[in-house]
C-alpha cells in the first residue's frame, strides 16, 4: 500500500484529530490534505480578498461560486472568471496549457453557460538567452491554440510579458467568458435531499493525483521527476462534447446543481456543492467509471482527471439527462444521493471509506501570514543618445513587439462574434444587434518588481483604459493574483499590497470583483517572480460605437491626452482620481463622435503607442513631440510610461481640447497623420522599416 | 431546406446555420450524424471545426460515418454540398472531392484574413462572382495545404474544378496556391477559408456571403 | 493477436514536420544527419484465430479509415 | 547507419487518439479489438562509423528533443 505523504503542517494535523476527536483513516486524511490545501482553500489569501468591492448592480452571481455573472441586458448575463495554471505548464508546457484553458471554460459551463471566448495573460522566461523559456513559450501556446481552437472557443486576447524571473516558472492564465440567459443560471449548489449526484465525463484514472498540492508548493528542479504523476492530458474533444450535451441537458430544466471537476477532482466538487446547500452526501465511490483498474477510494476521491462535471439532478429525472449524454457520447454515473445529514460519507464496496462532517472538509482554518514591507526598486533611467535605434530597439523587444505570433494560432473568429479582433487594446464581442462586450487585460509584472503598489494600481488601471481604448464602459473585474512565496514575509507583503492597491482602484473606478483566483509559490530554486496582479475589465460597448487604434485620415489631428511625468524606467504613479476623469472624457468624446483612433499608452509610452497606431493604420504622422509643454527632456517625453495618458486623432481637435478642458484634463495636439514616416520631431524613421522591425520582433526569436 | 452537418467535434455549425437563416433567411436546420432522413434536404453544408478531435487525419473519421452515404446519394442526384473547412477536409477523404489537405508547410495552426482569387464562378456555389475577381476571407485550419497527383491536377485544371486560389500569400502551401475545389458537375465544393465568418460587415466584410446565397438561388431555380 | 500498422507520407510528399526537426538537430549542433523521416504506428489487438484473418481484416481497416492513400502508404505487420 | 526510434506515451497516461480512434473502428463494425495504441516513429540516417556512436548520438536527441519525457519513453534500433 502506497504511503499518502501529507502536505499538512503539525499545526493542521492537531488541529484536524480534534476537530474530529479521532484518528482519520487514510482516506480521510488524503481528502483534508487535499482540501485543506493553499490552491484549494485560499487559506492564506482569505482574508484579504475581503478587501475587493464585490457587489453591484449589474452583479447576478459574485465571488464564491465558479465564475462571477454579470447583467448585460433583460435577457443575457454574462459569465466570467479567470484560473491559472503555472505549475503545471512548467513541467509540461503543452498539457499543462491546455488543461488551464479546459478548465476555465468548464467554471463557465458549469454555470449554465456557453463559453463564448477566452483570454490569456502569459509571463515566460528571457526568450533570448534561454532555450528551455522559448520551448515553455511555443509549447505553451500550441496548448493553449490546440485547445482552444478544437473546442470551438475562441481565444480573443491576452498579454504576454517575458522577463527573466519566469524562466523556470512561467504564468499561463485563462480568462473564460461565456453567455447565458438569465433564468437558466445555474449554481455550484446541491440543496435538495434526494437529488442524484451524477459524475458526468471522462473515465476518471491517476491524473495529476495531487494536482492541488502541488500548486502549493515551489518547484524545485529534484522535485520535477516526482511530480510526474501530477500530469495531467487534455482530451478537447471530450470537452467539447461535454459542452454540446450539457447545453442540451440543461434545456431540460433537470439539473438543480453543477460544479466542474478542478483541482481536489471529485471530493472538492461534491463536497462544496452539498456545503453550500446546508446538506450531505452519500457517495458510492465503486459506481464511478475508471480507467485504470485497482485505483483506491482515495485516488478516485482526489484524482484531476480532466474533462469531468458534476451534475445535481432532480429526483426522477435522471434518465432523462442520461438519454442526453448518451447521444452525444458523453459517459455518466450515478456516484451518490444528497442527504440531510450534514455529513460526507463514502462507500466502497459496502463498507465506509470516509464519514466526515462536511465543514471539516470545506471550512479549512485561515492562516495570518507574517509580512514585511519590501525594498522599492531605483529607476533605471536609460541614457538615450540615439533616439531613433533605442526606438527600434523598443519595437523590436518582445515584450512591445506584435504578439501576432501567438494570436494567429488560436481561432479567434469562431462563434462569429469576434468584432475587434486580436492586436487592438481590447477584444470586442457581439453579443446582440447593437451591443456587444469589451474585454481588456492589465498588469505590466516590471513595473510590480520594481514597485508592487504603484505596479498593482497600475494593472486596474491599464486594464479599465484598455476597455475604454475601444469605447467600452467598465461594469466588472476579474484577476488572477501571482505571487511567491506566502510563507516568506516579503513575498506575503507583495501580495498584501497588491490587494489592497487593486481594491482601491477598484472602488473607484465602481467596478467589482466577480471572480479571480490566488497562485501562491511562483518560484524555483527559491527566486520569486515578478508579482503578477493580473487584472481583466469586462465592459459593455454599443457596436456603432467601437473605436480602434489605427490611424485613418490623412491631416486629421494627433492629440495626446493626460500627463506625462517624468517616469520613464520604473512604476509610473497611478491616481485614479486622473485615470477615471481620463477615462470618462474619452467615452464622453466617443459618444460625441469626436474620436477617429484611439490608443491608451503604455509600455514604451508615446513613441512607441503612437507607433503601433500607424502599423494598424499603415499611415504615418507628422507630429513634433518638442511642442509638448512639460519641463521634462524629450526622452522622457517621448519614453516616459505614465499612467492615465491616451492618443487620439480628431477632425475637431479643437472641441476635444476644450472638453478635456472641462473636466480638468490635460489635452494637446502635437502632430497629423499622414506620410510613410514616423515622424517625431526630434526624428524620424521610415514606417515600413520600423514596422518590419516590430512585426519580426516576435516571430524572429521563434521557430 | 438545407442541413447543416454536426459530428462529434464540429464548431461551425451554428455559425453558418445563423447566417443561413438571419442573413440570407432561408430555411435551415442542423443535421446530427446519427440522424437517418436527409430526405427533406435540398442542399447541405458541412461545416468547419474538429470533428473526432481531428484525430488520424482532419475529417478522416467523419468521411467513413455512416451517414456519409446518404451524403453521396444527395451528390449524385445533383444537390448541393458545401464542405467548409474540416468539411472540405471530409468531402475529400470520403471521396466526392479529388485530393487531400495535409498539414499546413508551416506545421501552426492560421487565423487570420487572406485574399482569394476566382477562378471559375461556373457552379452552385460560386456563380455570383466573377471570374478573376479578388475577395478577402478568413482561413482558420492546421490540416489546409492542399494536395493531389499530377495527373488529377492536370484533369481538375482542364474540367474548371478549382474555384478559389490564395491570390496573396499562400498560408498554408498548397499546391498552385488551391483554396478551394468542386466537382466536375460543379454541385459538389470544398474551401478552406470561411464564408461564414465573412458574411456581416461588421465582423469584418461580407465577401462570403455570396456563396450562400448562390447556392439558395440555384436550388430554387430547381 | 497483434497488428502493427506503420504509415508514412509517400515518397515525393513533403514532410514539412520532418524537415523542421531535422532542422532543429542540425541546429543542435547534429553534423551527420543524412536524413530524416517520421511515421505513425498502430498498434491493434485483435481477438482472431489465425494471423491470416488477422491481417485481412487489418488490411481493410487501412484502406477504409486508418490510411488516406493520396498522400499515405503502409506496411502491416502481424506479431 | 539507420536509427529507428519509437515513441510512446507512458503507461496510464490518457492516449484521447487511440481512444476516439478505436471507438471509430467499433462503430465501423470492427468488434474484435481488444487494444488500440499509437506511436511516433522517427528515421535518422547518420554517418558515423560504429553503431555505437550513432546509439550514443541518438540517444541524446532524444533526451534533448525528440522526446518529452515528461510523458514519453521511447526505444532505439540501431538498423
Ligand atoms: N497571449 C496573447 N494571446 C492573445 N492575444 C494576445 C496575447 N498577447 C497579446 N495579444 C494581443 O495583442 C494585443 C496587443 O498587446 P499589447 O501590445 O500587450 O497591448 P497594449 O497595446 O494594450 O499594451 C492584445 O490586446 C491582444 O489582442
Ligand atoms: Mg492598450
Amino acid at each position: 500500500m502506497k504511503p499518502i505523504s501529507l502536505s499538512l503542517t503539525r499545526e493542521e494535523v492537531r488541529r484536524v484529530r480534534s476537530l474530529l476527536g479521532r484518528e482519520p483513516n487514510k482516506t480521510e486524511w488524503a481528502i483534508i490534505d487535499v482540501m485543506w490545501s493553499e490552491h484549494a482553500s485560499y487559506k492564506s489569501s482569505r482574508e484579504y480578498l475581503k478587501l475587493f468591492p464585490t457587489e453591484g448592480k449589474d452583479v447576478v452571481l459574485g465571488v464564491g461560486d465558479d465564475c462571477g455573472i454579470v447583467g448585460f441586458d433583460e435577457r443575457y448575463a454574462i459569465a466570467i472568471a479567470m484560473e491559472s495554471h503555472n505549475h503545471p505548464s512548467a513541467i509540461e508546457p503543452v498539457a499543462g496549457a491546455a488543461t488551464g484553458v479546459g478548465g476555465i471554460v468548464r467554471d463557465i459551463l458549469s454555470k449554465g453557460a456557453r463559453p463564448i471566448a477566452c483570454l490569456d495573460p502569459l509571463r515566460l522566461g528571457d526568450i533570448y538567452r534561454d532555450e528551455r523559456s522559448k520551448y515553455l513559450f511555443e509549447n505553451i501556446v500550441k496548448g493553449i491554440a490546440d485547445y482552444g481552437n478544437c473546442i470551438g472557443v475562441p481565444t480573443v486576447g491576452g498579454d504576454a510579458e517575458f522577463d527573466k524571473s519566469f524562466n523556470k516558472n512561467p504564468l499561463v492564465n485563462v480568462v473564460g467568458v461565456g453567455l447565458v440567459e438569465r433564468d437558466k443560471i445555474i449554481r455550484g449548489v446541491a440543496s435538495n435531499v434526494g437529488d442524484t449526484l451524477l459524475l458526468v465525463g471522462s473515465k476518471t484514472g491517476r491524473d495529476g493525483i495531487h494536482g492541488v498540492t502541488f500548486a502549493s508548493e515551489e518547484l524545485k528542479s529534484e522535485n520535477e521527476e516526482e511530480s510526474r504523476p501530477a500530469v495531467q492530458i487534455e482530451d478537447p474533444l471530450s470537452e467539447k462534447l461535454l459542452i454540446d450535451a450539457l447545453m442540451e441537458v440543461y434545456e431540460t430544466g433537470a439539473v438543480s446543481g453543477c460544479k466542474d471537476l478542478g483541482g481536489g477532482g471529485f471530493v472538492c466538487a461534491t463536497s462544496e456543492m452539498v456545503s453550500k446547500g446546508g446538506k450531505g452526501a452519500l457517495i458510492d465511490i465503486g459506481k464511478v467509471h475508471l480507467r485504470e483498474e485497482g485505483m483506491e477510494p482515495w485516488e478516485i476521491l482526489v484524482s484531476e482527471t480532466q474533462e469531468r462535471m458534476m451534475l445535481a439532478v432532480k429526483r426522477g429525472r435522471e434518465e432523462e439527462v442520461e438519454k442526453i449524454l448518451d447521444k452525444w457520447g458523453v459517459q455518466h454515473a450515478r456516484v451518490g444521493v444528497v442527504i440531510e445529514e450534514r455529513r460526507y460519507i463514502v462507500k466502497h464496496n459496502g463498507r465506509i471509506v470516509v464519514d466526515l462532517p462536511v465543514e471539516i472538509i470545506t471550512n479549512p482554518p485561515t492562516i495570518h501570514r507574517r509580512y514585511k514591507e519590501g525594498k522599492r526598486k531605483e529607476p533605471e533611467k536609460p541614457k538615450i543618445q540615439d533616439y531613433e535605434g533605442f526606438l527600434m530597439g523598443m519595437l523590436a523587444d518582445p515584450n512591445i513587439a506584435s504578439k501576432r505570433w501567438i494570436y494567429e494560432q488560436y481561432d479567434h473568429e469562431v462563434q462569429t462574434r469576434t468584432v475587434i479582433k486580436p492586436g487592438m487594446d481590447a477584444a470586442v464581442l457581439k453579443i446582440s444587434d447593437r451591443e456587444g462586450i469589451a474585454l481588456g487585460i492589465g498588469c505590466n509584472s516590471k513595473h510590480c518588481r520594481m514597485d508592487p503598489v504603484m505596479g498593482a494600481r497600475g494593472a486596474v488601471a491599464e486594464a479599465v483604459r484598455n476597455v475604454t481604448a475601444v469605447g467600452g464602459r467598465a461594469i466588472a473585474a476579474v484577476d488572477c493574483l501571482n505571487f511567491g512565496n506566502p510563507e516568506k514575509p516579503e513575498a506575503f507583503w507583495k501580495f498584501k499590497v497588491s490587494v489592497e492597491g487593486i481594491a482601491e482602484g477598484l472602488k473607484a473606478f465602481g467596478i467589482p470583483v466577480v471572480s479571480g483566483n490566488v497562485s501562491f509559490y511562483n518560484e524555483a530554486d527559491g527566486t520569486p517572480i515578478a508579482p503578477s496582479p493580473i487584472v481583466a475589465v469586462l465592459g459593455r460597448v454599443r457596436l456603432e460605437r467601437i473605436m480602434t487604434m489605427g490611424l485613418r485620415e490623412k491631416g486629421e489631428s494627433i492629440v495626446v491626452i493626460g500627463d506625462t511625468r517624468e517616469e520613464m524606467g520604473m512604476a509610473p504613479v497611478v491616481d485614479f482620481e486622473r485615470e477615471r476623469a481620463v477615462d470618462d472624457l474619452i467615452l464622453e468624446l466617443n459618444d460625441i463622435g469626436s474620436i477617429t483612433a484611439c490608443h491608451d499608452l503604455s509600455k514604451g509610452g508615446l513613441a512607441v503607442g503612437l507607433a503601433k497606431m500607424a502599423f494598424v493604420g499603415g499611415k504615418g504622422f507628422d507630429v513634433d513631440i518638442g511642442s509638448m509643454p512639460e519641463k521634462i527632456t524629450v526622452s522622457e517625453k517621448l519614453f516616459s510610461e505614465s499612467s492615465g495618458r491616451f492618443v487620439v486623432t480628431s477632425a475637431e481637435a479643437e472641441r476635444v481640447v476644450e472638453r478635456a478642458r472641462g473636466r480638468g484634463v490635460s489635452a494637446q495636439i502635437i502632430g497629423e497623420v499622414g506620410g510613410k514616416e514616423l515622424s517625431y520631431g526630434p526624428f524620424s524613421v521610415d514606417l515600413k522599416e520600423a514596422e518590419e522591425v516590430w512585426e519580426r520582433g516576435l516571430r524572429d526569436l521563434l521557430v | 431546406m438545407i442541413g447543416v452537418l454536426q459530428f462529434p467535434g464540429t464548431n461551425c455549425d451554428m455559425d453558418v446555420i445563423r447566417v443561413l437563416r438571419e442573413a440570407i433567411k432561408t430555411e435551415t436546420r442542423p443535421v446530427f450524424f446519427k440522424d437517418s432522413n436527409l430526405e427533406d434536404l435540398d442542399g447541405l453544408v458541412i461545416p468547419g471545426g474538429f470533428s473526432y478531435g481531428d484525430h488520424l487525419r482532419a475529417g478522416a473519421i467523419a468521411a467513413k460515418m455512416p451517414i456519409m452515404s446518404q451524403v453521396k446519394k444527395m451528390a449524385r442526384e445533383g444537390k448541393p454540398i458545401l464542405g467548409i473547412c474540416n468539411g472540405f477536409q471530409i468531402l475529400c477523404d470520403a471521396g466526392l472531392l479529388p485530393g487531400a489537405l495535409a498539414k499546413n508547410i508551416g506545421l501552426k495552426f492560421v487565423c487570420k484574413w487572406v485574399d482569394l482569387r476566382v477562378e471559375n464562378n461556373d457552379n452552385v456555389f460560386m456563380r455570383f462572382y466573377k471570374r478573376g475577381e479578388v475577395i478577402r476571407m478568413p482561413i482558420a485550419h492546421g490540416e489546409g495545404r492542399y494536395v493531389c497527383d499530377e495527373k488529377t491536377l492536370r484533369e481538375m485544371e482542364r474540367r474548371d474544378m478549382i474555384t478559389l486560389r490564395y491570390a496573396g500569400e499562400n498560408p498554408n502551401g498548397s499546391m498552385e496556391n488551391i483554396a478551394g475545389v468542386a466537382n466536375e458537375e460543379g454541385n459538389v465544393m470544398g474551401l478552406m477559408p470561411h464564408p461564414e465568418r465573412a458574411s456581416e460587415g461588421i465582423l469584418g466584410g461580407e465577401d462570403g456571403k455570396r456563396i450562400f446565397e448562390s447556392m439558395v438561388r440555384c436550388i430554387s431555380l430547381k | 493477436m497483434r497488428a502493427r500498422i506503420t504509415v508514412r507520407l509517400k515518397k515525393g510528399l513533403l514532410n514539412p514536420e520532418a524537415k523542421t526537426i531535422q532542422r532543429s538537430l542540425e541546429l543542435l549542433g547534429y553534423k551527420n544527419i543524412s536524413g530524416f523521416d517520421t511515421e505513425r504506428v498502430f498498434l491493434i489487438d485483435l481477438d482472431v484465430e489465425s494471423a491470416e484473418k488477422a491481417r485481412r481484416e487489418v488490411e481493410e481497416m487501412c484502406r477504409r479509415i486508418l490510411v488516406n492513400p493520396v498522400i499515405e502508404e503502409y506496411t502491416i505487420h502481424i506479431e
